[in-house]
């Protein structure tokens, strides 16, 4: 891990997303076990450097697509904390007025698509914001993030290839946490490296070590230049953990069954995202101690006054339901 | 006034709008020499990137043009057989009428997904199906089918202009049929049904190639002195309720003629409506006529005697009558 | 009688079957494990070859069953949520059902498609829909949607047995009801409806959760007077027509109760069923309750304000008697 | 083009699969043109090589799914030429009584499970095939004929994976004559050899000389013993020619317009693999002139009584709509 090549205010700027999805999520995991969020929760803890290091590469304009697991993307992008803890209490001050909910985050403002509760289902549609991009010249790139379970769905197949062939502005990263639900990535493939693929697209494929958020930014960087000269979609393979559950809850809903072992659980937390980097930028002395303390304080402030904002909030009105219909 | 085919009034629509907006472009499998000539000649006039031709992809292609969409683009989608629409049916259900209110109404999607839709070509199973029926479920995606080139053209650019997903539907076996088409500009609402034929005794509610079976009814029908009205829905979704609600109270008899698999059928919609809305003007019970239940067979003869035929019609609208 | 929760009844009958039948076995995503306590406890018993967890990928897993089905297995697959059945629609109605009849009855497809259907636990528009009025519209596709854990466990063992293919859907919302279930074998047959509750004055027809909807409505409306009989269809493919017919016969009167989009929905079927064949028999106008027409939201007030309730029931049958 | 390690009488035996399938496909074509056939209609001419090759292979337990390019799978694996002939008049003595016309036959005693038009449709039930095999430890194999064109639909990607995962005896004969309908296969992908895309997926991917029926034979042999023997399954690229039309009478709808060179088709032309297969045989005087004169004159006639009898068919009686349904 280092970050020579990487700016001082960039390194920040990516701790302080990577900080930001853990202690949102954290509190979103807190919430949900005392049964205060509706519906289904999937938390990205574990998976922070991905996201942030990939967002660090885009500028605002630059568009991405989420899915089931999307907290993380829509606060790396820049998302706003309020909105979407109203959005995860189904307040009608979040960011879809409750309508949307955990899987179903989007912020259009700052290039955020969507999240989509279909494993899959997002590949598609980022390849249509990147034709976007291509057909109004735009220097718009579109990033899907995707499992790696749902690099054996057929989207992940026909979207890669229908972006080559058309040499679209597309960077597609496929967050390998090594399981699919509850099912190991290699019982689903026969193959170790899910950027191998890539190849029967014709397009790059990379390896990445996901919990570096410094090899994700430069990965993505690389990817996003060649999108924006014109040379196409890149598959980016964050090789990363899921810390906790599939979906939040699961312990009770498994009855008990586990599928991890201790000594999987235990390497994943030695490589965890936010330890490495505090690890690096304290011993390093690149970010004061004191400047992370108060970051994170402001931080988990913020999180707090979230939550509060979020149960102050309204429910949606009944009538609500008939609005954001058809035009 | 010009008369042109179907297919071509068709192709003229896509032509006009695509000069009218540069955000309208083309997409799908062979579009550029066009599989069916309603996308003929449009490459040449508008090339390479406005008429895009892509693998056979159906759900990438169907969801590439949501993502263009709700970027800002209009991007019309070819998908040639109305059963290809299976592949892509995740996005169309789960995404393109969805993402507007799921997302709080941050976005909008105003796209066009074109198909052929029907049977009549002794095609089999697997290219001759109906499909509106699926769709008209779907909440927030918009049905068309036209009968006539007039209909063709004049829906297809309502469609490209509005701004939500339109499943724009055309008839393979009326593809031939001319019609007077004008040359100056003009559009046909979404939603708004066109009685074909005025009449006293029974309501026959059609869409598509079922509005000829329904009007050849009407003939065979007035010969035995019934004055059959005729109504072409045009749009499945939303469709023109008032029109047929109108036109029962004044007929008191309801026939539905839909070239689809009998349950769930748009036939079973308009009958419920019927049913419900306008039961004291009911002298009869409503009928539906569509396919026989059962997959499309290949064979002339039997793929004839499983579609609507003005015959069932007839036989339909007599059962009002007793 | 030993009480069991709906889902318990419905692993009992995989269990049962598989024990009896060893041509009949699981394939899906994490089966083993169990998403859905379904088809918890199966691999134990049963092993590799029996159930067999997959890749994420609908459409071949689909396909797959189809492929082992017409080489002699009795496959049954679980798909976890309706909607990602979307992404095998082309399967399902392309070839599962269509195979026998397109290939002049060479063949037989005998498989199970087992998926979660419905609203109700804010799971948001991916993994909140009802999908049977879908798989209605095909021809031979047999549908089931059981309310209780008796018929879950009876109808799921009689669907194993089908020479057909059968989709079988269950309902989370009901998963954790208990009720009755013998220990000695027994099936309930497919295309049987249930009349839950005798009543003299309205005929209240639904299936799945809204049995419960309307059952609450029929104490509601019992305490003004009314005497509504319940029919709990079971079978949505095909379904018990004759049944309610009856019903209607009796009560002239009729409210169909579907968790669905309303278009082309399960309640449009069977209100223009009883509109065409029961006319002379009603009193008042046939009345549907379903969604609202709109994607399902998330806030679980939304949600509950789009699905069909008691009050929505009473309301329809206040209608039907005035 | 060698023959050393076949059999003479395997030789004898994919000449005649293949002057079978040329000869009923020639006259199909005449059959179309005259407007004697109803529905669509694609030719297997210039192709014959793949199936042939494939299915000399194969044992009359193995199994075989097709496409919509499906008369040439249904004869090499054995097909009743009346059957199928009356299959296409539409008549009730057809394979499919008149159901499935040319793009569905099936000859389920033979192990042909059936063609499928819907392009990529049939991958997913040939895994399933597979699966069947697998569960009851037969020794069958499942091969599955798709176009270069059905390589890019998702039922591609997830039916490999699929089988890989599970490791099923499946053969994925991908038929790439270069062209989805009038779209050429490098326009719809950025790779030369689709053969490439089985490392995606942990199997062997060959890339054969579709044009050689011994090649190809060579190619199944190897595929099906891996297959047997537990090692699951194997792509095998065919590159090939369609010398015809995509589907008959294109001329007429294409109005006019051409997508391939004269140059093209001349090459196309020069590897046609019945001429290949009879300069080949003749020169090396492997089969006798007079036997192989015999043979055509057999076949032809056999083709002309298919015609015969397929129009004295009748036509299926309209009782046969309910016929054939649930059980
Ligand atoms: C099409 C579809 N199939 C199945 C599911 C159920 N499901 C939700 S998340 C998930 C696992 C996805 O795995 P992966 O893509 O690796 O993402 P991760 O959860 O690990 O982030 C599954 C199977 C779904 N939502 N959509
Ligand atoms: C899902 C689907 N999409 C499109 C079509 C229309 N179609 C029929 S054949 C064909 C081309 C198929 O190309 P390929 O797989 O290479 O097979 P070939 O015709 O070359 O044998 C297409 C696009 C179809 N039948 N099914
Ligand atoms: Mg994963
Ligand atoms: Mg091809």
């Amino acid at each position: 891990m280092h970050h020579q090549d990487i700016p001082l205010e960039v390194v920040q700027d990516i701790y302080t997303r990577v900080l930001r999805i853990r202690r949102f999520e954290e509190e979103v995991g807190r919430l949900f076990r005392q049964g205060q969020l509706p519906g289904f929760v999937h938390l990205y803890i574990g998976e922070e450097a991905v996201a942030a290091g990939v967002c660090a590469a885009l500028t605002d304009d630059d568009t991405i697509i989420s899915t089931h697991r999307g907290h993380g993307h829509v606060i790396a992008k820049g998302g706003d904390l309020n909105r979407m803890m109203a959005e995860l209490f189904g307040k009608a001050t979040g960011y879809c007025k409750g309508k949307g909910g955990s899987m179903h985050i989007a912020d259009f403002k700052i290039g955020m698509l969507g999240a989509i509760g279909i494993v899959g289902g997002g590949m598609p549609i980022s390849v249509g914001a990147g034709l976007s991009a291509w057909y109004t010249d735009s220097e718009r790139v579109s990033v899907c993030f995707f499992g790696d379970g749902a690099a054996n769905e057929g989207s992940f197949h026909e979207s890669l290839n229908l972006a080559s062939t058309l040499t679209l502005p597309v960077i597609f990263v496929c967050e390998n946490n090594q399981y699919g639900e509850f099912t190991p990535a290699h019982k689903a493939m026969n193959i170790t490296d899910i950027a191998d693929r890539a190849a029967g697209y014709g397009i790059p494929g990379l390896v990445v070590d996901g919990t570096d958020a410094f090899e994700m930014y430069r990965a993505a960087k690389t990817a996003v230049a060649r999108a924006r000269a014109g040379g196409g979609p890149t598959l980016i393979e964050a090789k990363t953990h899921r810390r906790g559950s599939h979906a939040e809850g699961e312990e009770a809903f498994l009855g008990g069954q586990t599928y991890r072992s201790d000594e999987e659980m235990a390497a994943a937390q030695a490589k965890d995202p936010l330890l490495l980097l505090h690890t690096y930028v304290s011993e390093n002395d690149i970010l004061p101690a004191a400047k992370l303390e108060t970051l994170d304080a402001e931080i988990t402030q913020a999180v707090a006054d979230a939550v509060d904002a979020a149960r102050d909030s309204p429910a949606p009105q009944l009538d609500s339901l008939f609005e954001d219909l058809w035009l | 006034m010009p008369r042109k085919t179907y297919v071509a009034a068709i192709q003229e629509a896509l032509a006009e709008e695509m000069r009218r907006d540069d955000r309208v472009f083309l997409i799908g499998e062979d579009v550029r020499i066009g599989v069916f000539p309603s996308t003929r000649g449009l490459h040449a006039e508008f090339g390479d990137k406005r008429v895009i031709d892509t693998p056979i992809s159906e759900l990438a292609v169907a969801g590439a043009g949501i993502g263009a969409a709700v970027t800002g683009l209009r991007p019309i989608v070819d998908l040639m057989f109305g059963t290809f629409l299976y592949l892509a049916f995740d996005q169309i259900a789960n995404q393109a009428g969805a993402m507007r209110y799921m997302y709080g109404g941050q976005t909008k999607a105003p796209l066009v997904f074109m198909v052929q839709s029907g049977a009549g070509s002794s095609a089999g199973h697997h290219h001759s199906q109906a499909v509106h029926q699926f769709f008209m479920n779907m909440p927030q995606i918009k049905v068309i089918l036209p009968s006539t080139p007039y209909d063709g053209k004049g829906l297809l650019k309502s469609a490209i202009r509005d701004d939500n997903p339109v499943i724009f539907l055309h008839s393979l076996s009326l593809g031939g049929k001319r019609g007077d088409v004008p040359s100056d500009e003009y559009l046909v609402p979404i939603g708004a049904a066109d009685v074909k034929r005025a009449g006293s005794d029974v309501t026959i509610c059609g869409v598509g190639p079922t509005v000829y079976a329904a009007l050849e009814a009407a003939k065979m029908l007035a010969a035995e002195g019934v004055d059959a009205e005729v109504i072409d829905l045009r749009s499945l979704s939303p469709w023109d309720k008032q029109t047929v609600l109108e036109s029962v109270a004044k007929t008191g008899r309801f026939v539905a003629v839909d070239e689809s698999f009998p349950t769930c059928s748009a036939a079973s919609e308009w009958a419920a409506t019927v049913a419900e809305e306008a039961f004291s003007d009911l002298k009869a019970p409503v009928q539906r006529v569509t396919n026989q239940d059962v997959p499309m067979p290949f064979s002339p003869v039997l793929e004839k005697a499983v579609l609507p035929s003005a015959a069932d019609v007839v036989a339909a609208a007599r059962k009002t009558l007793t």
